[in-house]
């Protein structure tokens, strides 16, 4: 065939305002979404329970978040490579109790909490070895090895427990103390989740993760070392729940075989409510650090307000529901609304 | 001007390499070898071993046994990243697009541009990315996610990608299967310009007109096996066909006559706002219409919305008087209609399935007894389709997705016809398909428009709308632009009408 | 027409028991299996071990099986079943829930297995005899009495419970509710039941959450180990340390550090080693046939003591301990 | 073999080791108590696997369940009838599963999400109707139903109905066009959509099936164990999933069988019944599932690729094919 016809598409189209294109990312921006759920929450409790808000009151908010936002943060990384890692309420406890046992016989804190993260990282790479080497899913190996810690955890901490007796003071006044309304511990967490944010915005390691995710076959043919990026996810995600345990125990002073069985739920949730999609590629760790804050929040909200504490599980399974619901609906809106906007643009050149 | 073989190095040479999925030989002991500056085909019929060759000398597979040759010595690569690094550039067969990421992203996933501390630059990865699309003449926006971009265009991210790395050997399997001709003229133009600048170009299509615009040479593969390499020079397209095939082709476009009788499929004042609007036509039964138009401009999107699969926001269909219900495939099916769609992979297959339950998928109603399946009609009926439609398969509950990209494509065919329908629209449908059996297509889809099945053919081949259509129906920008009767319909009525010069024929 | 309760009542229950013989000899080389509510719980570990220590020195073997989660009824009923395959003589059983076990403790007496409840009782006719850890009624009115003193006799109070079906507490919280209608205890006002179900994260927002919602709190009852450690914890980093008092039922090792730093003053509980050997005493004596569970037959219970089956085949241990800094370093457990 | 299979065949041998070895295994009383045990698993297995193979989960199994009961003490405590009692308690299933189902196919919401989200909404609602009760005085009749055998043999009243159920849902998913339908949704949607399957409806359907039949579990868990509390069946999702997972069904979709599911759950029971026999203590059973787990996803890949060795080193010893000839 010969090709006589011109090129078509020299009309470039007109560049779209800066400002709508702004507009435009501010809506598509799901982490937006939960702020706005989560600001009028707090304003609400506020109005009714003046309280709610003091220094004391925000002090635990943040302290509350601080754990979840850590955890919820690796989780974030793991599933937005289209994986997950439902070990991590294991992995938890098991670095929880490492720290207590090291400093119950004298340990220095920075030690035990570097143990901690070293054991929540070593776990997590036995995650990744086991997913990526494997390649087999994800969410049956961590299933599995939710069991394994968790039975490895009860069969060595047994009856033994771990309190704010056993633990020094320094460690334990780090765990509520802080800078006027800031906790230490939310000063580290929102350290933690500002370096990872960048990494996986501004690396080249960090947007192949996104790109593994978002398509594992492509990835590979464009040259992803796909089971490093999978083990470096893990690994991060298996040492900010041994962090996050090092912290649960100066925050709570007390760790038995039970410590963070049944997180994974709570993390998980915290990841979908912050819009990281489970089919992986998008999301981002501010949306699960917000989703976290969310959920903590809802716990703190309801006794606050006076809601019986028989209330408290059915509701705050319905404002889960609503929060994914509003979301969804939302963008269900606005690319409805950007739909017609293109339509009016083609038209537009069309006449 | 005859081309000998350089008595120079190539830079990249497979010397016998063979390679083995199972019991299926994709590859027999097959040589080649590619030159700075020349473009060198690959001809060879759906499942001759071509894409095969390439992920080959991509480093995907590794093959079973023979070498490649990089400047002459034997490398090995463990992976794309190694071909790529040594500078070998591959535009597969189907797009491998990440969807979440932008455009941009996309074409320099791993390669971005840094700046200190090794951040990424994400400023010039658009700018760069801007600067491809202006050289490839396409308008699309680099910040764009690549999710929701139509075949046609997820190819061109696919070439701007290749071309983005400057590379010394550039490999393209079938980059043109779903682009119209302006496209293809620009990519070749960009293509040529690279070779002249010294790189070794690899190229598949199964359009062979294009093989003889671009190329210097052509290698041609039968069943895995290595026929010839050989100048294009003094080769004529039934010399090639006759490589690929074994034996002379019957002819292309086989139109039979036939009489059209009432009207089928009407469309009305269909809209789907922002996608395409006012769409009316109608097609009768015996009739062929031929939907043209340039990538982008609906077409595909008004098929979905007739079958049901999309909504609409306005205007009806009719199928033989019924009026159908929008978003509801399953009535439309019961009513008569059907719908090859234009992506096999993502639309047209279950890839994980076997061949058998993918044309078993569309004909429950013919295979259950008393509500319970009757396994040996299911495979009587894909049995029947399979072997009617030549494809080319070891057993028939083979997986669909080891199939060849053209089998494949036989696979969506049969999968539709063995439904028996009425109203038949095709989107696409010899897309990647070698032309022996493109012409079998055509064959067929005019046997049942002798039958008196309504046809409404979606290609962007133009010769094929010409060759096979009664009535060309042509698309601009979501609108209907043009109907040209056979008589009338010309490459160039139907490019003015496609590119929106045109005041000539009025929309139905 | 159909089922309904009222049908079902009429049915009545069926209690079967034989002669007791106080002076049956104590019969040796018995199994007996300890069932507690979870294993690896550290209060009933020490519980389990004082049974253990009484079992081996009747010249018995004692073994402990459990589930590790509290809550885990279905898998409580399987170790009672697994219990009667493998033909236990005795079994002493803290029930996650009071009917749930009903079916399968039943079929374990019926396999001639005796049974004995401790720590938290099932329904009367699906055990021999239930050991209490203190009567019911002392302990719920004990902990508002040190309440009372603690806050000078007025002000605001909250109770955070474990799981809002737990039987114990929920007993306990009866009793607290009944003795608080007492005159002298006109000015203390209940404001609320909040429950952290056992679980250290929840009880610690419970408490937040009592704090905020009430900022004129002078105290918090509660009478779970898990919640008063909570409790104790956060007391212990917010600016309410020393000023909302905090007691309950709580082990010494658990809150020593809280007596110490002033976060709480006194707090009680029996001392569950006792009660675990109470209820192997009991459990003996039953399989030996020198009780049979029914009200007033006594029985030797080694250094315990003599002791009386009460009302509904209740054995009660005695008057908790209370702890302070005074004694808080004589316990260990 | 395929995965399903060898789950089948190591369920066989592990009977057969624990008739031989465990004491007290094989008498009728346990295997009975065994099979009680894992029917509630085994019931609500029955649609999840049907659910996971389309490409959706429903984490709020047990806590529907939990809702069932709860329901079900709170009108027995108001005097009804039980046997008006029980079909509400089935209705308000379907409609726990039309919530699931309208939420994840209306909105196209992930299923995780919702039903993470329903799994505390129902257990919270349940919580709400029964408060702090614990109901045990259900009548006998259905009492001894709900927890008794046939005679002296080991085969549960309860079990005659669920052989039924299984037989129905084998036949659906293996032999009708909505289990093809299933299989094809599973893995690839837009295909099956494009294919004419009307892939909402089905999927609302199968979140329903899983809804009844998770209430019904609620309903046989209250009387077998005598007690309708709102926290009964909690946990039961993740023992139902790990089943269902052993038993070799893919979680993206579009893969595994009834018959591997069923084995995966009774092997799970069975495993648990043996070790608690021998004194295995609760610790150890928890890591062995875990172990369990992870080779059933590492096992047949495993598997695979020393089978792919094997091919290889066959090719590379057969004679090489003749050199190409250039031109
Ligand atoms: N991964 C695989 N597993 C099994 N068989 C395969 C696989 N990939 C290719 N094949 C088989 O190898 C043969 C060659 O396939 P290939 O894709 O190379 O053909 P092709 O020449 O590119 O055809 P087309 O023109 O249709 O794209 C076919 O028979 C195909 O079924
Ligand atoms: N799955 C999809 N989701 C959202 N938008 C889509 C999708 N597919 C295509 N589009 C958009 O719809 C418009 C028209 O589609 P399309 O390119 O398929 O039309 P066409 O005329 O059939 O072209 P061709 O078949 O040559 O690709 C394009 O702007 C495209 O980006
Ligand atoms: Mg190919
Ligand atoms: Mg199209």
């Amino acid at each position: 065939m010969t090709v006589t016809a011109t090129p078509v598409r020299e009309e470039a189209v007109p560049e779209p305002a800066a400002g709508r294109r702004l507009i435009d990312k501010v809506f598509k921006a799901r982490e937006l979404a939960v702020a706005a759920v989560l600001l009028v929450m707090l304003g609400a409790t506020q109005l009714s329970n003046t309280e709610f808000l003091s220094e004391q009151g925000i002090k635990d908010l943040l302290l509350n978040a601080t754990i979840l936002v850590l955890v919820a943060t690796g989780q974030a990384v793991v599933v937005i490579t289209r994986n997950v890692d439902l070990s991590v309420g294991s992995v938890l406890g098991i670095s929880a109790f490492a720290a207590g046992t090291y400093l119950q016989d004298g340990g220095s804190s920075l030690i035990a909490i570097l143990l901690a993260v070293a054991l929540g990282a070593l776990f997590g790479a036995l995650n990744g070895a086991l997913v990526s080497l494997g390649k087999v899913p994800a969410l049956v190996v961590t299933l599995g090895t939710l069991y394994i810690v968790r039975g490895i955890d009860s069969i060595w901490v047994g009856s033994q427990q771990i309190t704010a007796d056993d633990l020094p003071n320094g460690f334990v006044d780090f765990g509520h103390d802080g800078i006027w309304v800031v906790p230490y511990l939310a000063l580290l967490a929102l350290a933690v989740l500002a370096a990872v944010g960048y990494y996986l915005r501004s690396y080249r390691s960090g947007r192949e993760m996104y790109a593994l995710g978002s398509s594992p076959e492509a990835a590979t043919l464009a040259g992803v070392p796909v089971r490093k990026r999978i083990m470096t996810a893990y690994v991060l995600c298996g040492a900010l729940a041994g962090l996050a345990g090092a912290l649960y125990l100066a925050r709570f002073g007390n760790v038995d075989s039970a410590t963070g069985s049944g997180y994974e739920l709570t993390v998980v949730s915290a990841v979908v409510v912050g819009g990281v999609a489970f089919t992986g590629g998008s999301g981002s760790v501010y949306g699960a650090a917000l989703g976290a804050l969310l959920l903590t929040s809802i716990n703190s909200v309801l006794p606050a307000i006076g809601v019986s504490s028989v209330w408290v599980t059915a509701i705050n399974g319905i404002l889960l529901l609503l929060a994914i619901a509003v979301d969804r609906i939302l963008a269900l809106r606005v690319a409805a609304v950007l739909r017609k906007q293109a339509a009016q643009l083609r038209s537009a050149r069309h006449a | 001007m005859t081309h000998p073989e350089p008595e120079t190095t190539p830079v990249l040479a497979l010397e016998g390499v063979s390679k083995s999925f199972g019991a299926v030989r994709a590859l027999r002991g097959v040589s080649l070898r590619l030159y700075a500056g020349e473009a060198h085909a690959l001809a060879g019929e759906n499942g001759a071993g071509k894409s095969t060759l390439i992920k080959a000398l991509a480093g995907v597979h590794r093959p079973d046994t023979g070498t490649v040759l990089l400047d002459g010595e034997p490398v090995e690569f463990h992976g794309p990243a190694d071909a790529r690094d040594a500078g070998v550039a591959v535009i597969y067969q189907e797009p491998t697009l990440f969807p979440d990421l932008s455009v941009a992203e996309n074409i320099f996933m791993g390669r971005q541009p840094r700046r200190a501390l090794g951040r990424v630059d994400h400023a010039s990865v658009r700018r760069a990315t801007a600067d491809l699309f202006a050289r490839l003449g396409v308008d699309l926006d680099p910040d764009q996610p690549a999710r929701g971009l139509s075949i046609a265009d997820q190819q061109l991210v696919e070439i701007a990608k290749a071309l983005s790395f400057d590379a010394r050997v550039l490999i393209m399997d079938e980059p043109t299967a779903a682009l119209t001709g302006s496209e293809v003229a620009r990519l070749f133009g960009v293509v040529r310009t690279l070779r002249e600048q010294g790189a070794a170009v690899l190229f598949i299509s199964h359009r062979l007109e294009e093989i003889f615009q671009l190329c210097q040479r052509v290698t041609t593969l039968r069943d895995g096996a290595w026929i010839a390499s050989e100048p294009l020079d003094g080769l004529t397209e039934d010399d090639l066909v006759r490589r690929m095939v074994g034996r002379d082709l019957a002819e292309l476009y086989p139109k039979q006559d036939t009489r059209t009788g009432e009207v089928a499929l009407s469309v009305r004042r269909l809209t789907r706002e922002g996608v395409f609007t006012d769409v009316s036509f109608d097609v009768r039964r015996g009739e062929i219409v031929g939907l043209a138009g340039l990538v982008g401009a609906g077409r595909s999107e008004v098929a979905r919305a007739v079958f049901g699969v999309d909504r609409f926001d306005g205007g009806e269909v009719e199928v033989l008087g019924t009026r159908l219900k929008p978003g509801a495939p399953s009535l439309a099916m019961a009513a008569g209609l059907a719908l090859v769609p234009e992506d096999r992979r993502a639309q047209g297959l279950v890839m994980d399935m076997s061949i058998e339950r993918n044309i078993g998928l569309t004909g429950f109603a013919d295979t259950t007894r008393a509500g319970l399946m009757n396994r040996k009609a299911e495979r009587s009926r894909s049995v029947d389709w399979a072997v009617r439609l030549q494809v080319k398969y070891a057993r028939l509950g083979d997986v669909v997705g080891t199939l060849s990209g053209g089998n494949q494509q036989k696979v969506v065919l049969a999968k539709w016809l063995a439904t028996a329908p009425q109203v038949l629209i095709v989107d696409e449908p010899t897309r990647g398909i070698d032309v022996g059996t493109k012409a079998e297509v055509h064959r067929l889809l005019s046997a049942l428009a002798a039958e008196g099945v309504a046809v409404l053919m979606i290609s962007s081949d133009l010769p094929e709308i010409l060759g096979m259509a009664d009535r060309v129906l042509v698309m601009h920008e979501g609108r209907l632009s043009a109907e040209l009767t056979r008589a009338e319909a010309t490459e160039e009525s139907v490019m003015a009408a496609a590119t929106g010069r045109t005041n000539q024929g009025s929309a139905a | 027409g159909g089922t309904t309760k009222d049908d079902a009542a009429k049915e009545g229950g069926t209690a079967a028991a034989g002669k007791a013989d106080p002076n049956a000899e104590t019969k040796k080389d018995l199994t007996v299996a300890f069932l507690p509510k979870q294993v690896n719980n550290p209060y009933f570990t020490t519980a389990d071990n004082g049974g253990k220590k009484a079992v081996e020195s009747l010249g018995s073997t004692y073994k402990e099986v459990g589930t590790s989660s509290g809550t885990d009824t279905a898998g409580q009923v399987s170790y009672v079943n697994t219990l009667t395959q493998q033909q236990a003589d005795a079994i002493a059983v803290s029930a996650q829930d009071p009917g749930a076990l009903c079916t399968a403790l039943k079929q374990a007496m019926k396999n001639g297995v005796s049974v004995v409840t401790y720590d938290s009782d099932t329904k009367a006719d699906c055990r021999q005899v239930f050991v209490s850890q203190a009567s019911a009624e002392d302990l719920g009115r004990t902990q508002v009495q040190e309440m009372a003193k603690q806050i000078g006799g007025k002000g605001e109070i909250a109770i955070l419970s474990a799981a809002q079906t737990a039987t114990n507490q929920n007993t306990w919280i009866d009793f607290m509710k009944d003795e608080l209608k007492k005159p002298e205890y006109k000015d203390i006002k209940l404001v609320k039941t909040a429950y952290g179900d056992d679980d250290a994260q929840k009880s610690f927002q419970q408490t937040q959450g009592l704090l905020q919602e009430h900022p004129k709190l002078a105290g918090i009852i509660s009478p779970t180990t898990v919640g008063i450690k909570a409790a104790a914890q956060y007391l212990a980093g917010s600016k309410y340390k020393g000023k909302v008092k905090l007691t309950g039922l709580g082990t010494p090792n658990d809150m020593r550090a809280y007596v110490k730093n002033g976060t709480v003053e006194a707090f009680e509980l029996w001392d569950p080693a006792k009660l675990g050997a109470l209820a192997a005493h009991t459990a003996v004596a039953l399989e030996s046939g020198q009780i049979t569970g029914q009200e007033g037959e006594k029985f030797k219970a080694g250094d315990l003591g003599e002791f009386t089956v009460g009302k509904d085949g209740v054995v009660s241990l005695g008057k908790p301990t209370v702890f302070s800094k005074s004694n808080i370093d004589d316990f260990d457990f | 073999m395929r995965w399903d299979s060898a789950v089948g065949a190591l369920l066989l041998v592990l009977l057969i080791c624990s008739f031989s070895f465990v004491d007290n295994f094989g008498n009728a009383l346990n295997l009975s108590f065994l099979i009680g045990n894992t029917l509630p698993i085994a019931l609500i297995a029955l649609p999840m696997t049907m659910l996971v193979i389309s490409g959706e989960v429903d984490l709020s199994v047990g806590s529907t369940a939990g809702l069932s009961g709860a329901v079900m003490g709170a009108l027995w405590n108001a005097g009804m009838a039980i046997e008006t009692i029980i079909p509400i308690c089935l209705l308000l299933g379907v409609v726990c599963g039309l919530v699931n189902g309208l939420l994840v196919t209306r909105l196209g919401l992930p299923s995780l999400a919702v039903t993470i989200g329903t799994m505390a909404a129902y257990r919270g609602i349940a919580q709400i109707v029964l408060g702090s009760d614990s109901v045990t005085d259900f009548p006998t009749q259905y009492l001894d139903f709900g927890a008794g055998r046939i005679g002296d043999t080991f085969i549960p009243y309860a079990l005659f109905p669920f052989l039924v159920l299984l037989a129905i849902a084998v036949v659906v998913l293996h032999a009708t066009p909505t289990g093809r339908s299933l299989f094809a949704i599973g893995a690839s949607e837009e295909a099956a959509r494009f294919s004419g399957i009307r892939v909402k409806r089905l999927k609302l359907s199968m979140f329903v099936t899983t809804g009844v039949l998770s209430a019904l579990t609620g309903v046989f868990w209250a009387l077998h164990y005598a007690s309708a509390r709102y926290d009964n069946a909690t946990g039961l999702e993740l023992s139902v999933i790990a089943a269902v997972l052993l038993g070799g069904i893919d979680f993206d979709g579009g893969k595994g069988t009834l018959g591997g599911a069923i084995a995966g759950v009774f092997l799970l029971g069975t495993l648990q019944n043996a070790m608690s026999l021998q004194n295995v203590s609760a610790q150890s059973q928890i890591v062995v599932t875990g172990v369990l787990l992870v080779i059933s996803v590492l096992g047949p890949r495993i598997g695979r690729q020393v089978a792919q060795a094997r091919a290889r080193r066959r090719t590379a010893a057969a004679p090489p094919p003749q050199a190409a000839p250039s031109t």
